[in-house]
């Protein structure tokens, strides 16, 4: 099993959920984190004070699944959070080694 | 007791009796004044109403006002010192302070004694006053609720140079301090009436440019140069944690402050209307210029420059507010915008003290510009009521009290401040600042969402 | 109809005519009234912005208090309770509310009958007040709003008891029959005038100690037993969710609380004056006391226990309010502060029970330490206004009064809960109670930050 | 000067002298105003206090509702505009505002001519006004101050409407032209008195159902179509990013109301009552059905559909809350709450233009159902103060005057959008929207906790 | 070493720490997401317009723990959150390859 | 190429934040948690209920290296956050397989 891990603007949460719908993946958890890429930001100015603020929001969305539908997956987000300017994030692909389902006990691919 | 603003009136009247504006004012106070000192119904239900809008400025306006502007770890020791300075001033306003404060005993017009800077006790725990006492057309009673709710605020305005590193029992004690040995004796001199030290020069302050902002704001530089700079200023960002609440204070505030300068006639008639009128004006006024300097400096107007233009505006006309006509709040607003904003950003920044709310450039600066121009739109040339001189004989007495005042100020300031250090100590430990003051002083914090 | 709390001073003049520190009340009071029974237009802008204060106090000033303190799940509920209650209890006002309330149809000083305890329909919809109807100095129409923001915020209070887990279904249908049952006759026999069951005992309750508070604390320890605790409680820590939310709430409350009492007064003049006065001197000196306590205890004071003393110093001064000198409040702030601490941290830790944000322990204790205190502090040896007999006697008569009530709230509020929890059941599903109210209920969410 | 609602009240007197109920209102105004035009105190307590409860109203009330309907990223951009059109109309309001709005020269009773829709600029920048000129039984200056919080909500209603993408620059340029278009137009023709258009037909506007409420929501109509829906609209769910908070303004709006409509009679009297009276009914009872209405649709009641209900109720009983009766307050209360509710749900749904705030739903439908019914509960069959004329006369009237003001305001706002339109751009960028209007036009963040 | 990544009801929230603590475990990090399985959500309507929220509140249990007792903390985790209703959540497993104690610079199975 | 997680506290932030820059790392994710490890937190007391908060907040910052620069992060990282008291934080490394770039598709290291 794959742990699948997208960092996207909040701006394209809701296609980029739409789209793992149509891939037939239901499970998956989200996380409001603050990114930095290449992305610059942005400066407040509070009566004067200038801030540099460079942590800009950004979704992080953890899907898990097996690991023939990895490839689906990820072109999926590509697909849907692509906007081709600066800033669209980044996916990480890591190994799982075990899944437990916990209302059921399951583990493994079942348990997904 | 005598009645310090009606007295004021009665005194610009005694010198300058042939002013045209001035008659019809007196007459319609005085006469029923002296007809039957009796309490007017109207002039009382608009100074019960006025209490309770400056009230409502600490409680909770100025406590948002700056809580919203301090980091979350700090909120709540915001919220806290100002609501904890409610209840301290209160007691001590009852023990003694409404009576150092406000009594007359021994004073007399043209006579520079002891009583001149400071009054007696003889109304010290209320002592005497019951609620058929008269203080020309208001009870006695309201007189002592509505000055107590200045004593409140001015003392609460400091709170925002010593933000997010003081001791709370420091706070505490500094504060009592401060109140008896720099506020009583100044409000004394303006405003306890004939035989006052500033009273009897003739020093224009109407609702409080000098008794309150001017020392608040003094009192702030000074603190917050001793006290040292937040641990990471100005290196590490500070912005505000929640402009919603900033502003929502500022709103309280504004509107409170129709209380604060209208109800400082102390009646309810043309004249407090009119002071509330300057007070919208030079409010508007002022957020308005801070905004457009703002917006042509940064290409982005703020809502906090519009917000911080509004109170800066708000106590600049405050000294002026009854004295003078529309053209004096335009006048006081656009000054007080302008001189402030420089005040509170350039001029901070190039000489590096952390007066973290900005309580000297704001209060300070904004109190001293409404004080001088007090002596200028009060003229009957600028729609003033009319002046007891020359504008220059006068703006040169309040530029003579300000003086005075920030120099007595800074430095009972600065040696309470002393002592308080050595007797607790001013500030908490690096460790307790870096966690925040609200988990490391009151065991709470402020959002579990 | 007939003018409550004008006969109030009247009734206790007939008694004690020779007492000297009535009598210049009176010639004040009674001499306009018996010349021309005329509108003053001081006392009408008084008790109009004061009817404006006590509603502000219910919205949003309790509703925030009571939300902050609650997790964030729960927040929009108790802000939609104390709205709806408000929209509720307005149309059964109107409907025959205030004429069950204060007609005095069939009353006569010192006899005592059915009228004694509940007024009739005669003022319906009212029917027959118009704009020009008269009662005392005041408009009867202005009697009518005054009172309905008291009869407003007194259900609201007990919100914070069964907070978090109650049916909002069962939360209005026990609302509306407990302001029917409960409130309606309580307030009747203290304030509807001569033949009123407490009112001709001569039971001082000024601004709603008996009516309001005690009432309300009783009704919340009942409900609180009977609904059951919250899930989890006490071994769940549930802090509040925002504490600046909660701090504000207390400053507009603290703030009303100048209507509230001030306004009670119905009038413009010394006597509301020194009412505020006492109930500011009592409220500031209940926050410092718990605080102090709180900082003893724990070895740190915080912003929830200034806040909590603060109210309880305002429930406590409320019947005494209209009676007492300075002193008096210093005494009731101190003493609600320390009994009202103890009530609501020690004394609900050993007994067990779930009254979720104290509304017992601050607003019934509160309530209860006033209402004798009034007796009390009443006295002209106090600095009070001079009371009818003795101390002894006038304690004896409080506490009979507050006895009373306690038990008949008791006994009606159980039965109502009874009632409720048959028809539409008083408790949400523990599903929908670990959700949160908010969205189980309303479909809403507090917060999209 | 002529002060026009008590004009508006002699006027009724001239064609209806035999009226019953008018008499004694009658004989109490204008009695004293015959003997000796003098201040009247209490009225200008009261004036005094009602404009600071309108003030409140939008700052920070109307802000606070607004504020937390929008998505974080947008609060401030809220926050700002609200409070800078305080700054600006009061500029303009001083400039020449107040004159063009209440000048009276050249008008005459029967007389249409030029004045009758516009003043002059006699008053302009205050020019003879003093804190001794007098309008009815309050000071001019006060009058000012009371209508400028008038004109301050006006344009700030409008900004919900364009929430979340109008730029600041023309947000600033078009309510400036619109308030000098519109309403001071509208203003002039119903409130300046004798000779006024409206005011010479019979029209009732109490306190803005007209001049206010019509006014915004037509324009606020115009304003979301010509502008085009926030991007993604509808199908992006935009849920409030903060209910409390707008919860929180609701309550200081339904407070303010108080002084909004109570002080439109610009005294403290019976009058004043009754409006407050039936504002607080049509208030609750609007509040209570648009709840019902939630809870049989949608299986919950929602806290925003209470406090829309009330905003609706207030906003509906504004025209009639000064001749009406508390039947009139039930009444136009439960028409409003259900009339309202349908505009601002099922309707707008189906027209599909994004008044992303519900202005027009709630203000403009809101204000027209109030018109429309303060001719029909008025009437003294109904409880109202009586009418000139038979019901179906006045229902025609309103229905004309309401009918011209929104075709009016609907031609000019659509011209000055395409002005503004063709000078700075009314929208912001595509990217300037999906960040935020708070970071990119203002350069701050709502929260950083 | 491994990684037990647990994504539970916050109503479960204490329980699991006190399995957790009974179980050994003393270091853990805690994160607020929002998640979407097979629970189905709830609907808010705001002034008529609908909203389905379907990504339901959940925390997230982050504990690094040695390889031999993975089996254990699984256990005590399911056990714990277990309620048998829909949306208990899963414990996803994976592969630490290196522990650093910032403190004192330790690394491996020692800084855990 | 590894996955490098740091749970910090929330002071130190803006110091590893240089540091990593001086490492020449640009990118990073941050999110907020809470932490549970030696440090031993505070008691907050609400009218005289005592709530023992043992979960501090710590600051997680996610940064995705090529497999040779890990130990320079690594030590640039723990520099930076190094005070020498309980509750300094830990850094965690595990393997990641993949990575994409969502704006050009780029996958692999030169994605980063
Ligand atoms: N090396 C990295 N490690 C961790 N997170 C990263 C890394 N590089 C980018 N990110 C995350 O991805 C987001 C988008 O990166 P950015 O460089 O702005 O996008 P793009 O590559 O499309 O220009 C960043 O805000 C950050 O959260
Ligand atoms: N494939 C997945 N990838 C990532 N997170 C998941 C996945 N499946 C479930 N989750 C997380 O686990 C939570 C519980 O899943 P759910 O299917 O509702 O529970 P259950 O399996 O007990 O019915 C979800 O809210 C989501 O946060
Ligand atoms: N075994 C672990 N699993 C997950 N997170 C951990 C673990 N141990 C520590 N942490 C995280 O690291 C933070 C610091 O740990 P702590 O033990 O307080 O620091 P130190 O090791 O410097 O004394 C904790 O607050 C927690 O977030």
């Amino acid at each position: 099993m794959r742990l699948i891990e997208a960092i996207i603007k909040p701006f394209n949460v809701d296609d980029v959920r739409s789209a793992l719908a149509a891939a037939g993946v239901e499970g998956m958890t989200l996380t409001e984190v603050k990114g930095h890429g290449r992305q610059k930001g942005h400066t407040e100015i509070y009566r004067g004070a200038e801030y540099q603020v460079d942590m800009l929001p950004k979704i992080k969305i953890e899907v898990i699944v097996e690991d023939d539908r990895v490839e689906a997956v990820v072109a999926a987000i590509t697909a849907a959070a692509h906007t081709g300017k600066i800033g669209d994030g980044k996916i990480f692909v890591a190994d799982i080694d075990d899944v437990v389902r916990i209302r059921t006990g399951e583990r493994g691919e079942s348990a997904i | 007791m005598y009645f310090a603003r009606i007295g004021r009136l009665r005194h610009l009247g005694r010198r300058s009796l042939g002013a045209h504006t001035l008659l019809a004012a007196l007459a319609a106070i005085l006469v029923p004044q002296t007809a039957s000192a009796e309490i007017d119904s109207g002039a009382t239900a608009w100074i019960l109403t006025s209490s309770a809008l400056v009230l409502f400025m600490t409680l909770p306006g100025l406590a948002l006002f700056y809580g919203g502007l301090v980091r979350t770890k700090n909120v709540l020791s915001i919220l806290m010192q100002c609501f904890a300075l409610a209840a301290v001033v209160t007691i001590l306003w009852l023990v003694f302070g409404y009576s150092v404060a406000f009594d007359t005993t021994g004073m007399q017009a043209g006579t520079t004694n002891l009583n001149s800077f400071i009054g007696g006790f003889s109304m010290a725990f209320l002592s005497g006053v019951t609620h058929e006492s008269e203080s020309g057309s208001i009870p006695t009673i309201l007189h002592f609720v509505f000055q107590m709710t200045f004593a409140i605020i001015t003392p609460a305005l400091i709170v925002g140079t010593f933000a997010e590193r003081m001791k709370f029992s420091a706070m505490l004690i500094f504060s009592a301090a401060w109140l008896i040995l720099v506020y009583l004796p100044i409000c004394h001199m303006t405003w306890s009436g004939d035989g006052g030290w500033f009273w009897d020069m003739g020093v224009i302050d109407f609702a409080g440019g000098i008794v309150v902002h001017i020392t608040a704001g003094i009192a702030a530089l000074v603190t917050c140069i001793v006290i040292g700079p937040r641990k990471g200023y100005p290196t590490t960002p500070m912005p505000p944690h929640n402009m919603t609440m900033c502003v929502t204070g500022t709103g309280m505030l504004w509107v409170g402050w129709y209380g604060f300068n209208g109800g400082s006639e102390l009646g309810a008639n043309g004249s407090a209307a009119m002071a509330v009128a300057v007070t919208q004006i030079s409010a508007a006024t002022a957020a308005f210029t801070w905004m457009c300097i703002e917006w042509i400096q940064h290409k982005q107007p703020s809502v906090l420059g519009l917000a911080t233009g509004a109170i800066a505006g708000l106590a600049a006309v405050t000294p002026a507010s009854g004295v003078i006509g529309p053209m004096g709040g335009l006048a006081i607003g656009f000054a007080s915008g302008a001189i402030c904003w420089y005040a509170s950003t350039a001029m901070k920044q190039a000489l590096g003290y952390d007066d973290s709310l900005d309580v000297f450039g704001v209060h300070g600066v904004g109190g001293f510009v409404g004080t001088v121009l007090a002596g200028v739109f009060g003229a009957a040339a600028f729609g003033g009521k009319g002046l007891d001189g020359s504008i220059i004989g006068q703006v040169g007495v309040q530029l003579f009290a300000a003086a005075v005042t920030a120099v007595y100020t800074a430095a009972i300031t600065f040696g309470i401040l002393k002592a308080v250090d050595a007797l607790v100590g001013l500030r908490v430990e690096a460790e307790e600042e870096s966690t925040g003051l609200d988990v490391s002083l009151h065991g709470e914090t402020g959002y579990n969402l």
